[in-house]
């Protein structure tokens, strides 16, 4: 296994700049999500690793050596596609043996390994087959055992999940994380679901055209999102502009506390709709306009006159229902500002 | 350490493109030779006509071409013909492309089979085999005699329609793969979708399969353009002595009427409507690969 | 494989390397001549002269016969390259324009020829070519279609029969073999009085062409609407005499060897008749042989040319392709001058080479053939 | 008679291949029963004497039993050649980024542009001084000419559409460019490839025009016989006989490729 290290890099397509200063470690082990909107650079970032793209100017170090002059198949990583990319000329044992068949392994081995890598992925007894005759995500556990069998130091993965259907990416999402934690292998996974980055990954790094704007761990990401591109970006956020004068912060007709910490005045508050609580009195007056179940709780829509429309999520316990009126009141909030963004509780 | 990656980055780049330039050298290098440095030599020829004994630029070869009645009789001879075959070989090959794109039929595989045929049979197999079907006497007139009766069949051999035949029967190969191609690409859903909101077959046809198929109609179109109209074998054996399309009137010219500048001049002239309509075809497929990118 | 490709390649090397000693003669004739030239002159010359082979290419029914292989041998002259050809069966030495003049091809004397000096004087038309046989176009016509009593002996018969008969005769382009072409010369002599004489070869004027033409070109219009299938002219002698074998039309110019061929190999039915026309002949002509001075090898070549104008050669024009020697009959074995007694010619009407003829075939091309499309 | 409904299911399909039946085949029924036939007179629908008189007369030619070797043999080479100069071009285009890669894609339709007659003549000279006029290497390469442009058209745009992704993917296991190239790009594009090979084989054996020019005196391929066998033979027999003869390579070649044509590949290399 292996750290990475990312130094300074940069990558352009002729005038567009794909990815820009990127900037962070990688330790043995980890299993990283570089999160995002499509074209935000994620993938032009993990190809640089496998080797398929060369940076423009940086360099990307593996257990502190450059890797940036190795060709692609000389390096340690393995890599899964978007698509399922298996050879479809050749089995599924062939696809799986091709790596090691290359290292010239006594084919014993070759075949303890393959088979070995197939039970990990549940595809005992489909070695004889032909890609076209597998369903999506067995093609794409296919793939993963593909990249397995080779024990690379990194396992790089593309959008892997993306053309399977939901139910199915959540399975084998849990398998994923089982097999990397079972073999401690270090991972970098790109998707462009924050969902499936948030239950994954070790630490996420969140791109957006181009760089990094946060890397850290998912609670923290998710709790504190460092600026307000996080904020939209990972789950949901109620975002409203502010004022900042005489130590209060005016939003609409209403006023929230602030900390010293805050500069500037105007700021923008976020709201996680789970922050917000039905409040007894001196809250904030709600109109309930629409009540979804999403299972263990409801996520409520709430009108409140000079802020507009405000989400939240209450216990099934609350009994709230359409039409139903009373205050509300959040028990935290992020303030962005000019320096940064601080977290207040109420 | 950034000013030594993109050193290397841009050596990489360049023996990539040496590399290449290397691989496209040979079949580039003959064309090269073989064609463009010869044609170039004909091309600046016909702008160099010999006046009064001497060589000197002008356009005379050009405006002697088209103040002569008998060259411009046969290049809008050519023209026609071409634009009568190519019309033809739409009208013959939409109806079996339609046919081999939505049915599941078993008499595809045949009727597809015939349909390729034609692309295995040279043109001086084809010319000598045209004229013992539909010439004088042929196969096709002792059939209908036989089975009908009737006499009246008039041969199309030596006749303007005895060259366009061959020439269609040598298309339809290129023109259905290239019509069936275009329509495989049609999306099922996008026709379910027009019958779900009650079009008919026609309007089916006209207002989403003819739209979305109309690259294939322009590539269909310029490849057989460019084959048709510089044709000389199936022209020379079965189509009349005048008008002549331009591929027998160019070695005719050459050959008996001595004079090489005018019929190099045709060739130039040939070439040039060529390329009007390779140049439609390209920018077709430049725009093409421009989408994908 | 790879073993016998790379043989291959040694063979076609040596073969073309060793190969001095060897003509390339280019046969752009009909295959009763080609045939001949396999079967017959060439064994026979290559036993009469050891020191000399023969390689036939035969170039004839392609896009334009020996044309192409002269103009590749000119630019040879030009250049000072090998022209890979040394012999050419049949060609008109004024092409290509100005090759004459600049010393393109050999000039024939009794010097380099010997047998140059039984040549007769009517075959003569230029020393830069060697007339070696003889033959005329006849009328060929199909016995069972057309009555004893209208076979025409004139010009005007023949006018007469194919209004009478529309849609039964045809001739080829003019530039497409002989058999046409000499048709169309003889409707030009039709309106230039019957007088071949007017035309040589050093007398041509485009003016004097257009004038002469005239007249022709409103006969042959005026056949035209009764000619088969409205005028549809073959490409060709072959494909003419197809069209009678084939009961197309009743009617048509032919070669006689070709004819007589025809009919002895079952081609044109038993009861196909020939005749000639009396008050002029159609024209026949000499076919002559022409070699480039840059010819590799120029000796054999002019071997060649005087054996095929020995007596033994001349004889069996007249025997093996019903042909006329193109030397004086004198000269032959008594017997051949006895059995063709009636038919000993020393004269075969002709129509200068050169600038006549490609102005006569290029001015068709404009005033006659377009009718093709007049009249659909 | 399960078939025999089927196919009364399908009268428009009946109808396209009755018709297209008669306007293809029909000629080449003609061409067959000539060579069959010792005597065939007007108006008599068949042969009106059956045989094979013409066929042992034929195939007695020194000249013919010459040239269909030295044919094959060339078009074999001229296939062989173009296949080794075409394909590594078309990789490039397909995948390597260079500049002007468009243009020098593009250029090669103007081999099929310019009117050959009047080329070949200028190309003799050269050759002639090359020494190349007359030999298998001058045709070979007279001939290489016309096969480029399927050649690396239509192989271009089936190495466009293999995946880049599968190629990354046998990188990214370790394999090095050129086992990628062998094991992974190249069984992908066989079937385009073979159709490439067998239109530019056929093309090949049949071509006259630089055969002539180049080829003569010393080598002599097949079609350069039948032209004049063709159109200047009193006897029709003789065409029919060759053409048919000739026309078996041709029917081999359908026979193999049918499915290699038929597919997306060849079209494709027309840029649909």
């Amino acid at each position: 296994m292996a750290s990475l290290q990312f130094n300074k890099l940069d990558k352009h397509f002729g005038a567009v700049k794909a990815v820009k200063d990127l900037n962070f470690k990688v330790n043995d082990g980890e299993f990283i999500c570089l999160l995002g909107p499509s074209g935000c650079g994620k993938s032009t970032a993990l190809r640089m690793i496998a080797g398929f793209e060369e940076p423009t100017s940086g360099d990307i170090l593996m257990d502190g050596q450059s890797i940036i002059s190795m060709p692609p198949n000389k390096r340690p990583t393995a890599m899964v596609f978007q698509k399922y990319t298996l050879w479809p000329h050749m089995t599924v044992f062939k696809n799986v043996a091709f790596g090691l068949q290359l290292r010239k392994l006594e084919r014993k081995l070759v075949e303890t390994k393959v088979m070995t890598a197939l039970e990990l992925v549940g595809l005992k007894g489909y070695d004889k087959r032909l890609p076209a005759q597998l369903s999506g995500g067995q093609q794409q556990r296919v793939a993963i055992a593909r990249a397995l069998v080779l024990e690379p130091k990194i396992m790089l993965l593309d959008e892997p999940f993306s053309s399977l259907d939901a139910h199915l990416r959540v399975r084998l999402r849990e398998e994923l994380k089982s097999i990397q934690r079972q073999l401690g292998i270090t991972t970098i996974f790109v998707t462009h679901d924050q969902e499936e980055a948030l239950s994954l990954a070790d630490r996420i790094a969140v791109m957006n055209s181009g760089w990094v704007e946060q890397y850290d761990s998912p609670d923290v990401i998710y709790a504190r999102p460092s600026s307000q591109f996080v904020a939209g970006f990972i789950g949901s956020m109620n975002l409203f502009e502010a004022h900042n004068e005489k130590g209060m912060l005016k939003l609409g007709h209403f006023f929230l506390k602030t900390n010293d910490g805050v500069n500037g005045s105007e700021v923008k508050i976020a709201i996680r709709p789970e922050d917000m609580e039905i409040a007894e009195s001196s809250g904030w007056p709600a109109k309930v306009k629409q009540v979804m179940n999403l299972g263990p709780f409801y996520s409520v829509l709430l009108e409140i006159e000079s802020l507009g429309n405000l989400k939240a999520m209450f216990p099934k316990t609350s009994q709230v229902k359409e039409g139903d009126v009373f205050s509300v009141l959040p028990n935290r909030y992020l303030v962005y500002h000019d320096a940064g963004v601080e977290e207040i509780r109420l | 350490m950034s000013t030594s990656t993109l050193t290397k980055k841009e050596q990489s780049r360049t023996k990539s493109n040496w590399i290449a330039y290397l691989l496209i050298s040979a079949p580039f290098f003959l064309m090269v030779l073989l064609i463009v440095y010869p044609a170039s030599l004909s091309i600046i020829r016909t702008l160099r006509p010999e006046v009064n004994g001497t060589r000197r630029f002008g356009l005379e070869n050009y405006l002697a071409f088209f103040s002569d009645h008998t060259s411009v009789t046969n290049l809008v001879f050519t023209l026609w013909s071409t634009g009568a075959i190519i019309a033809l070989l739409f009208i013959i090959c939409l109806p079996i492309a339609l046919y081999l794109r939505f049915t599941e039929s078993r008499i595809a595989h045949f009727v597809q089979g015939l349909a390729l045929f034609p692309l295995f049979v040279p043109g001086i197999i084809l010319a000598y085999a045209l004229i013992r079907f539909i010439g004088p006497n042929g196969l096709l007139e002792t059939f209908i005699e036989v089975t009908t009766g009737w006499q009246g069949y008039h041969t199309p051999y030596l006749k303007p329609s005895g060259s366009i035949i061959g020439l269609v029967w040598e298309g339809i190969p290129i023109t259905v793969l290239v019509l069936t191609a275009g329509l495989a690409q049609v999306p099922d859903n996008l026709i379910e979708a027009a019958r779900d909101v009650g079009a008919g077959r026609l309007q089916i046809f006209f207002q989403i399969i003819l739209p979305l198929i109309g690259r294939s109609m322009l590539i269909a179109f310029a490849l057989n353009f460019l084959g048709v109209i510089g044709a000389f074998t199936l022209p020379y054996l079965l189509g009349p002595a005048a008008p002549q399309m331009m591929g027998p009137f160019m070695q005719r010219t050459f050959y008996n009427v001595l004079n090489p500048d005018a019929a190099e001049t045709q060739a130039v002239i040939t070439f040039l409507l060529s390329s009007f309509v390779g140049f439609l075809y390209v920018r077709s497929a430049v725009r093409q690969q421009k989408e994908e990118a | 494989m790879i073993r016998i490709c790379l043989s291959l390649v040694v063979v076609f090397i040596v073969s073309t390397t060793f190969s001095q000693e060897t003509i390339d003669l280019y046969n752009g004739s009909d295959t009763n001549i080609s045939d001949w030239y396999s079967n017959s002159i060439i064994p026979m010359f290559q036993a009469a002269v050891p020191e000399c082979k023969v390689n036939q290419v035969i170039t004839g029914g392609g896009a334009g016969g020996n044309d192409p292989i002269v103009d590749r041998a000119y630019a040879a002259f030009k250049t000072g390259d090998d022209p890979k050809a040394d012999y050419f069966e049949q060609f008109d030495p004024f092409r290509p324009v100005g090759a004459m003049d600049e010393g393109f091809w050999v000039e024939f004397s009794t010097d380099n020829v010997p047998n140059y000096a039984s040549i007769v004087d009517a075959a003569k038309e230029t020393p830069f070519n060697l007339p070696y046989r003889g033959s005329q176009v006849l009328i060929a016509y199909d016995k069972t279609k057309v009555n004893e009593a209208e076979v025409p002996h004139t010009w005007d018969d023949l006018v007469t029969w194919i209004k009478a008969n529309p849609g039964e005769f045809i001739y080829g382009r003019p530039d497409r073999g002989g058999s046409g072409r000499n048709f169309v010369v003889r409707a030009v002599h039709e309106a230039n009085g019957r007088d071949p004489s007017l035309f040589t070869v050093d007398n041509f004027d485009t003016a004097l062409a257009a004038e002469r033409f005239a007249g022709a070109w409103k006969i042959l219009n005026d056949l035209a609407p009764y000619l088969y299938d409205n005028a549809s002219y073959p490409a060709g002698n072959t494909p003419t005499l197809q069209l009678l074998a084939q009961g197309a039309v009743s009617m048509i110019p032919a070669w006689s060897d070709q004819a007589i061929q025809a009919i002895s190999l079952g081609v044109l039915p038993e009861s196909t008749g020939l005749v000639q026309l009396e008050d002029l002949p159609l024209v026949g002509g000499y076919a002559t042989s022409t070699i480039p001075t840059n010819a590799a090898n120029l000796d054999c070549s002019l071997k060649l040319a005087n054996f095929v104008l020995s007596p033994e050669v001349q004889a069996s024009v007249v025997e093996e392709i019903g042909g006329f020697p193109a030397i004086n009959w004198d000269l032959l074995p008594a017997e051949l001058q006895e059995r063709f007694a009636d038919v000993i010619t020393n004269q075969v009407p002709d129509f200068p080479g050169g600038d006549w003829n490609s102005a006569m075939n290029d001015s068709w091309y404009e005033n006659v053939a377009p009718n093709v499309n007049r009249n659909e | 008679m399960s078939f025999l409904r089927k196919l009364g299911k399908d009268p428009f399909g009946i109808f396209i291949f009755i018709a297209l039946f008669l306007f293809i085949i029909g000629p080449m029924i003609s061409v067959i029963l000539w060579a069959f036939s010792v005597q065939w007179r007007y108006p008599s629908l068949l042969p009106t004497q059956w045989g094979l008189k013409f066929w042992s007369q034929t195939f007695k030619r020194a000249d013919i039993l010459q040239a269909l070797p030295l044919s094959l043999f060339l078009s074999l080479i001229v296939t062989l050649i173009s296949a080794v100069i075409c394909l590594p071009a078309a990789y490039a285009f397909a995948r390597l980024k260079f500049r002007g890669s468009q243009f020098f894609l593009l250029s090669f339709l103007a081999t099929n542009a310019f009117p050959r007659f009047g080329l070949y003549i200028t190309i003799a000279v050269i050759f002639l001084k090359l020494n190349l006029v007359s030999t298998v290497l001058g045709v070979v390469l007279i001939q290489l000419v016309n096969t480029l442009l399927f050649m690396i058209w239509i192989p271009t745009a089936a190495f466009k559409g293999v995946d880049k992704s599968l190629e990354e993917a046998a990188l990214d296991v370790g394999a090095s460019r050129f086992r990628v190239f062998w094991q992974i790009t190249l069984p992908q594009v066989i079937p385009a490839i073979s159709a490439a090979l067998m239109l530019t084989f056929v093309g090949t054996f049949y071509e006259t025009q630089g055969a002539i020019l180049i080829g003569l005196p010393g080598v002599r391929t097949m079609p350069v016989l039948m032209l004049s066998l063709i159109n200047n033979q009193l006897v029709v027999q003789y065409g029919a006989i060759l053409s048919l003869t000739l026309w078996i390579p041709s029917l081999l070649m359908l026979f193999f490729a049918r499915r290699a044509l038929s597919g997306k590949s060849l079209a494709a290399g027309f840029g649909v």
